[in-house]
């Protein structure tokens, strides 16, 4: 475990809002804001946190399709010595795409309606083996068939799937460049419940066949339970717990994992205890000072609202809390 | 190998199995109409290409004893010298009467005369797509010295026809040639636009907003007047050409950039950008084609733009000139009230070819833009 | 919403900065200088003394570099009003074109209401009622509006008229009243010709409008929020009016974005045929004996104008949509 | 056995809504789908029914059917939705004419709808209030400022702070959260007896959709209605229902109390679907156990038993044939041949 193939550091990612043609930037988004984490080889490293809290930019960020705004990144495969990806040229990250792959959230909307299958799986391949004609199609084929679809598949276009079919198109499309690390964005949160739970077996399954190392980017904490070893929850652009699986979910230590985990409903009837604690106010309340959590944490008190919390690390897990104690 | 689960009877009727392209030609021929609007435009295509082939008179022919003579019929049986119904195609010959108090033609069928029509028949010689010595005809009478005025003639005689036959080539291409002068324009604009974004995208828009909030009739007539009328016609002609481009450009390259601007967001693009493609790989291989469809619709509905203005123009007289013929310049002789009395074919016959053009056109384009768009009702 | 005005006024000024460049342009496209020919005119007469060509040299700077000119000319525009003089009829242009344009503007109004007036409730029939033998005919005629060039319709309707009505045609009064001073017989008579400009500059824009207006209704027509009206218990025609109809207005209100140019450009066209006293005839003169300053004024004043009406259709539907407001 | 639950459902009270036989087709270029096919169903007042099911199993489009607002394509083709009214009169839903004055006063009155997307289900350009007041002025003999005043009380209750300067908003200043709220306080001011959320939480993140959830279980109480509500999700379900009832391609194959449908589901498909959820704070298993293959084709439906193409107790001969029916004592029904007496024994 202690061999980390990628290594986030002080990663700030802000947008800004009210700039105009005319009209001055007048503030910015922290999107993600002074992030740090590593992922280490083998693991599956999830992302939890609601809509807004950066997790989505977070992924694109290391994938370098968003520049952040500072920090580093670096990568290091077993082929290749640390690679620093913040301010790595187009072609640098050309040859780093092919270790670092990425499973969309949207299998409808990621995998282009005019191509054929074997132009859309294949053409990773194309571009980095520079495969042709019967080679392209026969390897294409394995993939397909690697993923549980069919090798006549190859000269269909994505029409003719179904959401769950699609998803092991963008999966296969994901394998094709043999990579070390897929970072997967709520890679089955639109699939249907009977078809999750395929895809989630597969993704399973393909980590050993391949080796692979996920970043596995959800909002469903039950799902990310089950798949992810090490688990960091995000709020508002920040990492405020960072723990192991059993860790977290069996003893989440910072007032708003606490509170996610008992927002979300068991299916278990009458599971739900009288009153839970569940967070007031919206995520977009934003504070200038202090924890971002404040606004809505039931433990705050004056410190959390003039002072940012630090990153305190207890045993194995990484928590920005000021009172770690209190929950 | 890991587990597989086999997806069951995949057999299903899925319509989806059809290729993008062929999904929108099934989808184009169940309009009917615009399907027949695209046998229409074909056929107007190719009369123009082979202009004076069809044309039956030679366009630039005058008569002086065929002043504004009227639309002659084609009539189908005849009786011949022993008073036997026969069949024929002819039509009937004319005699011009002047009443001398009022100054005024008349044109009197002469009963028994006739003129007889044919296919493929001898006429003047003309120089078949501008390298093979002709004179044959379509149609027209079987004499090469009889004349036939099937749509009347104007003021100098001239068979009304055959001009607009003629004038088929420069209308209708003016139409082409514009689109494709707005599609380099625009497309390329457009792209810059919606690609890039930030400041160029800023100052192309603004750049468009400005042309599309000047009316274009003022404008068009302050730059064609400025044309000197001695120009030799090919360059009047690929002037106004440009002139009338200036329109179809601002609204292609907005809809260019704004399927740029949706495109760039799309997954499948960065997907692409993942896997490895460059910028003009992407653009090629995914954007492109994504809204080529949307982008002949549009093109196909600036046509008939362009063959408005240019026919505008040319009416008011300061598009093309006379010498050259286009329906514009056609209408141009219907201007005044009083001629149009007097031969009211002159801006029927003419006014009616424009209509079905443009019809045709803008049904064709609005087939097209159906079949193309995915989400339509 | 003060914001917004103030936004869209600083947008103009480039706009409307590009369009005396243009016009500016227009003015010195044809060969040779203005001063050339008018003394070649005035030769003719007896010659061009030295102290009118200085006087005019100094007035419009003729003979020195574009800018300079373009400078001169406009500063005459904006501190005097002064538009320059026609060469032709040797007056100010002042004194021929705001008669005119006031006709102008009259009519192209009079089209914009009488075209909304016509395509509303057809454009709402013909989706409410798609695939109607109304909603057909509609489409049909819609076609064949778009499909006749404004001028042609003119010459059918006036050979019609005279033909088969006897009515006198051309002009917006009968010959009789040309000379008389406003009366009510005389504004009866200018409501029998008046319809026919408006119904000829029209109709394209009608047939447009009802092909736009079932579009966007068609889009909306089905949108989630109809439906939660009709859960609501109201009738068809209610809901209609008051959801999507209104939401579909705002596309057709900023069609006056482009109408009116289309209209103007129609109405100076139309006018050539018809004989009406407007902008038209005079613009065409102007730029077939090439009188620039009088063809370039009428073309600047009629652009700006328009710009003007595009601002209009803006803070409109910023009015009637808030999403826009608060951009 | 389960253990003998005390019959919930009060039998001295009409249910609010019989669904006989429904069946709701869209007639496309492709062919006919059948998105409702065959639906039997009672909704009791005062108690949350749920209707579980995947995308496409036709349980939006049936909720869509009570209330007669299902977009063309689609229509009913076959069956009754009784509605027993206040007054004790019993109206057919299904066959009123469209546009009826009897179906416009039950829809918002009677019974009230909330939708998936709080933002595209609101008209976006008419200010909250009113679209709120609309209803109250449909229904209720109010002049406007009573209807205001009953509509700011609405937003209230819905637990929207600062109701009366929330009343001038227009939906787009408002986060989803606040949005559905508005929704809910729309579809209830008129204190409807039925509310009929179509998956009223799906668009929101856990912590909302926990304040979403608790609002309608503690108006619910609060003015006795029937709530039925649409979901995928099977831990609001668990949460929130009362009664169940599992849909798969257009019918419904189990309905049951909460109880009786998570501790001893009896259809292959509900029990398949209990398995293979990851459930938190569970055991980890290393595999899920997933149900297999796809949903079929709506165009092409299996013959028999819909469910058999991913069946694993297929019995030949059977399964492939007969359809099976609802059947089984008191609220527990199930449809399937391996609990219909004669086929257990073949099996």
């Amino acid at each position: 475990m202690a061999d980390p193939v990628l290594k986030v550091r002080n990663l700030d990612m802000h947008f800004p809002i009210g700039g105009s043609f005319f009209g001055k930037q007048t503030d910015v988004v922290r999107a993600v804001d002074k992030i740090s984490f590593d992922v280490f080889r083998g693991e599956s490293f999830g992302i939890v946190g609601e809509s807004g809290s950066g997790k989505t930019t977070l992924g694109r960020c290391i994938m370098r399709t968003l520049d952040p705004s500072a920090g580093s990144i670096k990568l290091t495969t077993k082929t290749r010595p640390e690679a620093e990806l913040i301010g790595a040229s187009r072609a640098e990250m050309t040859a780093i795409w092919r270790d670092m792959r990425m499973v969309f959230q949207d299998p409808q909307s990621s995998l282009n309606p005019r191509l054929r299958v074997l132009d859309l799986v294949g053409q990773a391949l194309q571009k980095s083996e520079g495969l042709k004609g019967q080679a392209l199609a026969d390897r294409v084929g394995d993939l397909l068939e690697q993923v549980g679809l069919q090798r006549a598949f190859l000269m269909r276009y994505p029409n003719a799937f179904s959401g769950g079919q699609r998803q092991r198109l963008g999966i296969a499309r994901a394998l094709a460049t043999k990579p070390e690390i897929v970072i997967a964005d709520e890679a089955v949160s639109a699939l249907d419940v009977s078809i999750q739970a395929q895809t989630l077996n597969l993704m399973q399954d393909l980590q050993e066949d391949y080796d692979l190392t996920y970043i596995f980017i959800a909002h469903d904490l039950a799902v990310v339970e089950h798949f992810c070893d090490r688990v960091a929850v995000m709020y508002l652009g920040q990492i405020v717990e960072l723990a192991d699986r059993d860790t977290l979910f069996r003893a989440p230590k910072h007032p708003y994992t606490k509170a996610l985990l008992d927002a979300v409903p068991r299916p278990v009837p009458k599971a739900r205890s009288a009153k839970r604690v569940a967070p007031i106010g919206k995520v977009s309340d934003r504070v200038s000072t202090g924890c971002k959590f404040a606004p809505r944490c039931p433990l705050a008190q004056d410190v959390c609202w003039s002072s940012e919390p630090p990153t305190l690390t207890l045993g194995s897990s990484q928590l920005k809390c000021h009172r770690p104690d209190a929950v | 190998m890991t587990a597989i689960d086999q997806p069951h009877d995949t057999s299903v009727i899925m319509p989806e199995l059809l290729g993008p392209w062929a999904l929108m030609w099934r989808k184009f021929r169940r309009h009917r109409i615009a399907y027949a609007s695209l046998c229409l435009v074909v056929m107007i295509y190719i009369v123009a290409l082979f202009g004076n082939f069809f044309a039956p008179e030679d366009f630039t022919d005058t008569n002086r004893r065929g002043i504004y003579v009227p639309p002659q019929g084609i009539h189908l049986f005849y009786e011949d010298k022993s008073g036997d119904r026969q069949f024929g195609l002819h039509a009937k010959a004319l005699k011009m009467e002047v009443d001398q108090a009022t100054m005024r033609r008349s044109y009197e069928e002469q009963s028994g005369k006739i003129v007889p029509l044919g296919f493929f028949v001898k006429g003047h010689s003309y120089k078949l797509l501008g390298f093979w010595k002709v004179d044959r005809h379509f149609f027209g009478p079987k004499k090469p010295k009889d004349v036939v005025y099937f749509l009347g003639s104007d003021r100098l005689g001239r068979d009304i026809l055959s001009r607009i036959i003629i004038g088929t080539q420069v209308s209708m291409s003016i139409g082409l040639v514009g689109v494709v002068v707005s599609l380099l324009i625009g497309v390329s604009l457009g792209g810059v636009s919606g690609y890039y974004g930030g400041w160029i995208d800023n100052v192309i828009q603004r750049l468009i907003e400005f042309l599309r909030s000047i009316p274009t009739i003022p404008l068009w007539m302050g730059l064609a007047a400025a044309i000197p009328l001695g120009w030799p016609p090919l360059r009047t002609y690929f002037v106004v050409t440009l002139i009338v481009s200036m329109i179809g450009w601002t609204s292609l390259a907005r809809e260019v950039r704004g399927k740029f601007l949706s495109l760039r967001k799309e997954d499948f693009i960065t997907a692409a950008r993942l896997d490895g493609l460059s910028d003009w790989e992407v653009i090629r291989k995914h954007m492109v084609p994504s809204f080529s469809s949307h982008i002949i619709a549009s093109l196909t509905l600036a046509v008939p733009l362009m063959i408005l203005a240019e026919t505008s123009l040319s009416f008011l007289g300061i598009g093309l000139q006379p010498s050259i013929v286009s329906w514009g310049t056609l209408l141009k002789e219907a201007q005044n009230i009083r001629t149009i009395i007097e031969a009211p074919w002159l801006l029927i016959a003419p006014g009616a070819t424009i209509v079905i053009a443009v019809l045709a056109l803008n049904f064709l384009g609005d087939g097209l833009r159906d079949a193309a768009d995915p989400h339509a009702h | 919403m003060l914001q917004f005005l103030s936004r869209r006024l600083l947008y103009m000024i480039p706009t409307v900065f590009l369009v005396s460049v243009v016009t500016f342009a227009i003015i010195q496209l044809p060969p040779g200088d203005y001063l050339d020919s008018l003394a070649a005119e005035l030769s003719d007469n007896g010659g061009l003394d030295e102290g009118t060509r200085l006087a005019l040299e100094a007035q419009y700077g003729l003979g020195q570099p574009m800018h300079v000119q373009y400078f001169k000319w406009m500063k005459g525009i904006l501190l005097e009003g002064n538009f320059g003089i026609s060469f032709e009829k040797n007056l100010p242009v002042n004194d021929l074109i705001w008669d005119r344009l006031g006709w102008t503007f009259a009519i192209s109004t009079l089209t914009l209401l009488f075209i909304w007036i016509i395509a509303l409730p057809i454009g709402i029939y013909s989706a409410v009622r798609k695939y109607s033998f109304g909603d057909y005919l509609a489409t049909f005629l819609g076609f064949i509006g778009l499909a006749v060039p404004n001028f042609l319709l003119a010459l059918v309707m006036m050979y019609v008229a005279f033909k088969y009505f006897g009515q006198s045609v051309g002009g917006l009064v009968s010959p009789q009243y040309l000379e008389e001073a406003w009366s009510w017989d005389k504004f009866i008579d200018l409501l029998k010709h008046i319809w026919m400009p408006i119904v000829v500059v029209g109709t394209s824009g009608a047939a447009a409008l009802i092909r736009i207006m079932r579009a966007n209704l068609l889009d909306e027509l089905y949108r989630p929020y109809v439906v939660t009206a009709r859960a609501k218990g109201m009738s068809e025609f209610q809901l209609l009016l008051r959801y999507p109809v209104r939401v579909a207005l705002n596309p057709f209100v900023s069609t006056i974005g482009w109408i009116l140019p289309t209209l103007v450009s129609g109405e100076i066209i139309v006018a050539v045929v018809m004989n009406l006293p407007t902008t038209g005839p005079l613009l065409l003169r102007a730029l077939l004996v090439q009188d620039m300053y009088l063809a370039g004024s009428l073309i600047l004043i009629v652009s700006m104008l328009t710009v003007l009406g595009t601002l209009i259709s803006d803070l409109l539907l910023a009015w009637i949509d808030p999403r826009i407001r608060y951009q | 056995m389960m253990p003998q639950t005390p019959m919930p459902i009060d039998q001295l009270t009409k249910p609010l809504v019989e669904i006989r036989d429904l069946k709701t087709h869209f007639f496309t270029d492709d062919g006919v789908i059948k998105a409702v096919e065959g639906v039997d169903l009672d909704v009791h007042p005062n108690r949350t029914l749920c209707i579980l099911g995947e995308s496409g199993c036709g349980k939006s489009i049936m909720a869509r059917s009570i209330l007669r607002i299902v977009d063309a394509p689609g229509r009913i083709v076959q069956g009754s939705i009784t509605y027993n009214a206040a007054n004790g009169r019993a109206i057919d839903l299904a066959s009123a004419r469209p546009g009826s004055r009897a179906l416009r006063d039950i829809r918002g009155q009677d019974i009230a709808m909330i939708f998936q997307e709080p933002m595209s289900s609101l008209g976006p350009i008419t200010k909250i209030g009113k679209q709120i007041t609309e209803a109250l002025l449909l229904h209720r003999n109010m002049s406007k400022p009573e209807a205001k005043e009953a509509a700011i009380e609405m937003l209230n209750k819905v637990g929207i702070p600062k109701p009366a300067d929330r009343f001038e908003a227009y939906p787009f200043e408002l986060s989803g959260g606040m949005r559905q709220r508005a929704m809910i306080a729309m579809a209830l001011c008129c204190q409807p007896r039925l509310l009929i959320a179509d998956e009223p939480t799906t668009a929101l993140d856990v912590t909302t959709q926990a304040q979403i959830l608790d609002l309608i279980a503690e108006l619910k109480n609060e003015l006795e209605m029937g709530v039925m509500l649409i979901t995928h999700d099977l831990g609001v379900v668990a949460e929130v229902a009362e009664d169940v009832a599992v849909m798969y391609m257009g019918r419904v194959v189990e309905t049951g109390s909460v109880e009786q449908i998570f501790e001893s589901p009896q259809h292959p498909y509900t029990r398949a679907l209990l398995d293979s959820i990851p459930r938190l704070g569970a055991p980890r298993r290393r595999r899920l156990p997933a149900i297999r293959g796809m949903v079929p084709h709506p165009l092409a439906r299996p013959s028999g038993c819909t469910f058999r193409t991913r069946c694993d107790h297929v019995i030949s001969g059977v399964c492939d044939q007969v359809q099976p029916q609802l059947a089984g004592q008191g609220t527990a029904q199930v449809a399937c041949h391996l609990h219909t007496p004669s086929e257990v024994q073949h099996g």
